[in-house]
């Protein structure tokens, strides 16, 4: 077991899978000599020269779609788009072409194409930079969303997205990449669609993924010195989602809080509310609740811009309204 | 300034004359194609089309022409407008029919139909129904293929609404900077649904974007198959040095309107006509021998009438195992 | 009163709102000379002339972020995308600039813009062009989203949606243009933010939008003949929901049903059923239902696009099962 | 062919010589934005400016010269590296000052910073932080003025990495085929972060992209306000005599990193200097005389410095009315 930040295990998946498989390339803007603004990339153009580690003009666009004309004859692209925000740039690419182009042909073609970018508020960098827009993609059939939120899980998970044959979108948090954790030495992989219990608990089920893992874990234990033991289930794969290992949890406790720090109106939570709801009502003693940030645009401005987005104090607050 | 559209000056003029068979593979590949569209647009008003349907019908010589430059693991990027490119790219038009029937049998089960039709077999990525989805998705395959290092080349074809769209300026320019082997087949048939290009480009010389972008930039005469195949050999062969991409804009005239329940009307008539008599299958069958024409045409025919019934007797998609296979969704 | 086709109705708020305000334009992909796709601009460009009736070329971000300009500058565009799945290729000047700009100006400048356009699946265009992307929008703070189900509500939705000074994502139905529906002769407006309870029951709620409000009044009438009296709830604006008459409708009737054509999964009727069980979980008998389009591409296949999509039958059996 | 940047070759050259007036005018805009960009930068390292900062330290005779070429009535569209064409376009620095330290006095209420700065009142359209959205809204603009029938004019400020997206080629090719009053300013200088725009543009002589949609592109020297002025000027009457959109391209040099925490170690050091040799601040204190020099600095040094003091004195916007503002949503 080493200890490593979010961004270096990122980095060791990279290298891993790129050793590993001479088609893997990554792509994206100021990725390959600069090594990425959050360093992810760094050191790969020197191993694996300029055809696998490439700089791309700013046309996210286009070389999202070449990621998937790329993954449609074979290779394997890791496309980077610098924030999750810009993704509003690619989702032709990524909605009408990567996520249906299996189905459309029949299965004749698929894209192997993983999309990583990275998201969430925290440095005063403001509303277009900024977001969580994790909903857009759930929303869509054929698309896998990833959301690590420990540096184990994010060497695991990115791994295991790089050789999935589908598109899957990996969304880092900006907040994380200096966040550091215990990872083996030896190769592993985390397989893609299943939760992690990050803290057992009886009493009541925190569902949460990416950052707000951190903060749930924060307030459940500080909950614990209370006496009331919560279980907080880090997603880490929202789709395909675990329903079994939320179910069970939820059965077990009778009690259910979501949080996540994207926008509450048309999140993803409320999915996985309404999901409880229909398949575990009569297990629930009570509704379930959605912590989430704010429906505004993020400001500028730092006391603003935490206030939007989930506390512990709230979580804490929150979770002791359904016990 | 007068934005007026220019006549096509070919790089292929005084060119070697093109190899009879190649003469004879493009004839029947345009063939083919004008058959096929023809006989689609039966099947649509029989009602047994649905959905989009955009002829490829006096456009064959692009596809055939381009195709004819390429081998079978080379790629190619179709459009909404695609029969043409899958036919000329060697697909089996029993598989193709089937599909725009929209049977279990065809080459994506039903489930793409003429707007999604693509053959892996035949290195067709397929169509699109997005406008100008496929320029950036060939350019990527550019890229994959310097990936691979593989010697293989990519014809995006695409027309001129399409290079009005951001992706075209963007993917250009993204093959020069990688000097990508990626031929850019602009099909310039003047019109995007009822809009003239002269009213939707600045300058209606398509060509002229490829230089702005350190890729050259070619018009020729779409309508002729030969220079078709002559430009985009010269293109493949620049490509496959590893020079980079090439624009090429064909000049060409829809035979009709956008799509098959548009009559069209809003166009040039005498444009129209002139393009007409200029008409691609004619042009290139009076190149061939008699007896050649002949026999491809009755080998046309019958596969295309084969190609029917193949569609005709498939079966449906059955909606059960289609529900099953989405059951974990 | 008239009868109006629901694409004369929108023809009409048209002419209505551009002789009205001469700031109000037009402008999209064959709207002038062809009278758009379906009609609804026919005859614009006889009155309005060119300058307010505006054929672009295939670039949709940018006439789209035109628009943004435009109404930054007190113009008020109507701008049309031929098909909600092309609005992949403008989130980035509607989430990122329409939806935030009045926000992140600190309230100096509005987006007065509509932004027209037309979804669901019915007609065999498969995968590309049978979306209902209406869940993308209305995650996104700053945006209003309208979905009118009549050519009465059409007509008065739309003359709103112009008058309003924030950008609102209007969105039709490609079946909903040839219906009929009685207009009143007389000017008139439908406030955004209201629902319409289309049908009044005493037994369920059944909440919908768009052209599923059909079948579920269908579906209703169908239901009535068994003495099950359904109320039909059509939202007409998604956002701002009208959670008060939500609430009323759900706290007579004690079961909800919400039903949409869009994916289920991350689905804007996830949202509704979360809220309503926070809101009114002690008023509701039975956990919420939603009835949704499957999580699957729209196929080509005629058969295969109809299973995609809720039927009459399957809402008659689903309100069948809350009860 | 080498994908080299080629000198400018000014279209004022021999013009008429810039008023007194103007340069004076000018000369305040490049030393009030030079003066504000290095107190922001301390401010930043005092830790009062938070998230991204992006100094136009010297590009700043871009901004002066072309928005003395047009009136306060007349739009304009910046960038993310914008402070510059908010101080030329006539902001109050107080309330940039304040904006870009997040207090509630600021143009934006401390909701938008430093990236997302605008004034209204001086027809400042803002900032972006998305690359190359602001040139859409600037052609938006352009064609707004067309509706409402009156004789403004937009300038829109863009680098060259926002040059190769999409939304550039899609919004001159709307510009060009609608003759909208608009004049795009391409701030080439040289980079986009870290990427030199010789690996970015497949021609970085990015001119070059206006004729290819039918605009005339000029390509001039960025560091040369007068040069930047006259040019400007003539694409301003060009485009009130309703004669269409200009490109032009103002070469200059970004005199560090990308932002304030990026040193910019990979930018060619040689060029560097040669470019601060030719500081456009410097290059235009020398065309005046030293009493107006002298005046207006003092008036500057003044101004910024009370920004400050507005700025340190200003409240913070409430936690609580923000939160009430956002209830309803
Ligand atoms: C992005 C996008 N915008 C609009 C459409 C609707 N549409 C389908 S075909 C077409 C015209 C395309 O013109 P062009 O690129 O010239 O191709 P052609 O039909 O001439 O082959 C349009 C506007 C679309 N499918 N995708
Ligand atoms: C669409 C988009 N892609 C990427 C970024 C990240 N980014 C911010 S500034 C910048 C470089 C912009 O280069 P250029 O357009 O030349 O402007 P300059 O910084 O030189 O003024 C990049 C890549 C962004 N903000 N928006
Ligand atoms: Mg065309
Ligand atoms: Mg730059």
């Amino acid at each position: 077991m080493a200890e490593l930040k979010y961004r270096e295990a990122l980095n060791r998946a990279l290298f891993e899978e790129m050793r590993r498989d001479p088609l893997v390339f990554v792509m994206g803007e100021g990725i390959a000599e600069r090594g990425g603004s959050y360093k992810v990339t760094e050191g790969l153009l020197k191993e694996f020269g300029p055809n696998r580690v490439i700089d791309t003009p700013i046309a996210e666009a286009s070389f999202t779609g070449a990621g998937v004309g790329a993954a449609l004859i074979g290779t394997r692209p890791v496309v980077e788009i610098l924030f999750v925000d810009f993704t509003t740039l690619i989702l032709d690419q990524i909605i009408n072409q990567a996520a249906k182009y299996e189905f459309m042909s029949g299965g004749q073609g698929k894209v192997p194409m993983v999309l990583r970018t990275q998201g969430g508020a925290g440095n005063g960098l403001a509303g277009q930079h900024s977001q969580s827009l994790e909903a857009l993609f759930y929303h869509i059939p054929g698309l896998k969303v990833v959301m690590p939120s420990t540096p184990y899980d994010a060497l695991g998970l990115l791994k295991a997205a790089i050789r999935d044959d589908h598109p899957v979108i990996f969304i880092e948090h900006k907040l994380l990449y200096m966040t550091k954790g215990e990872v083996p030495a030896e190769e592993y992989v985390v397989s893609l669609g299943q939760a992690d219990i990050k803290k057992p608990g009886e009493d009541v089920t925190v569902i949460t993924y990416s950052y707000m893992t951190l903060k749930c874990l924060e307030a459940a234990h500080a909950l614990e010195k209370e006496g009331i033991r919560a279980e907080v289930v880090d997603l880490r794969t929202l789709s395909p989602l675990d329903k079994k290992t939320l179910l069970e949890s939820v059965s077990k406790t009778g009690r259910a809080v979501i949080v996540h720090e994207a926008c509450k109106r048309g999140g993803v939570g409320a999915d996985i509310a309404a999901m409880l709801m229909e398949e575990a009502y009569d297990e629930l003693d009570g509704p379930v609740l959605r912590i989430c940030g704010k429906n505004t645009t993020i400001p500028y401005n730092l006391e603003l811009e935490k206030a939007c987005v989930p506390s512990v104090a709230e979580i804490i607050a929150g979770v002791r309204t359904v016990l | 300034m007068a934005n007026q559209s220019s006549a096509p000056k070919g790089a292929a003029t005084g060119e070697a004359a093109v190899d009879e068979k190649i003469l004879r593979e493009m004839y029947r590949n345009v063939y083919a194609t004008r058959q096929f569209e023809l006989t689609c647009v039966t099947l649509y008003r029989q009602g047994l089309i649905r959905g989009y349907f955009h002829p490829y019908l006096g456009e064959e010589a692009i596809a055939a022409g381009a195709c004819a430059a390429i081998g079978r693991d080379d790629y190619i990027v179709s459009t909404h407008r695609g029969h043409g490119h899958c036919i000329s790219k060697g697909a089996d038009l029993k598989l193709m029919m089937a599909e725009i029937v929209g049977r279990a049998t065809g080459y994506c089960k039903g489930r793409g139909g003429s707007m999604h039709i693509s053959s892996k077999l035949d290195n067709n990525l397929g169509a699109n129904g997005i406008v100008g989805a496929g320029i950036p998705i060939a350019t990527g395959a550019g890229l994959g293929i310097r990936v691979k290092g593989s010697r293989q080349v990519v014809i995006a074809f695409f027309s001129d609404g399409a290079s009005n769209n951001g992706v075209f300026a963007e993917s250009i320019n993204l093959a020069s900077v990688f000097q990508l082997p990626v031929i850019y087949m602009l099909e310039n048939n003047h019109y995007a649904v009822s809009t003239p290009v002269e009213c939707s480009a600045g300058d209606c010389n398509l060509a002229n974007r490829g230089p702005a972008y350190g890729v050259p930039g070619v018009c020729i005469d779409g309508n002729d198959a030969e220079e078709v195949y002559l430009t985009t050999k010269q293109a493949v062969e620049r490509a496959r040095r590893g020079e980079g991409p090439t624009l090429i804009e064909a000049k060409t005239y829809r035979h009709g309107g956008h799509h098959v329940n548009d009559p069209g009307l809003y166009m040039d008539q005498e444009a129209l006509a002139s393009w007409k008599a200029r008409d691609p299958v004619n042009l290139l069958r009076a190149k061939i021998n008699d007896v050649s024409v002949k026999q491809i045409e009755a080998k046309v025919d019958a596969e295309v009438a084969e190609a029917v019934e193949f569609a005709k007797n498939s079966p449906e998609p059955s909606v059960e195992e289609f529900l099953a296979s989405i059951a974990d969704d």
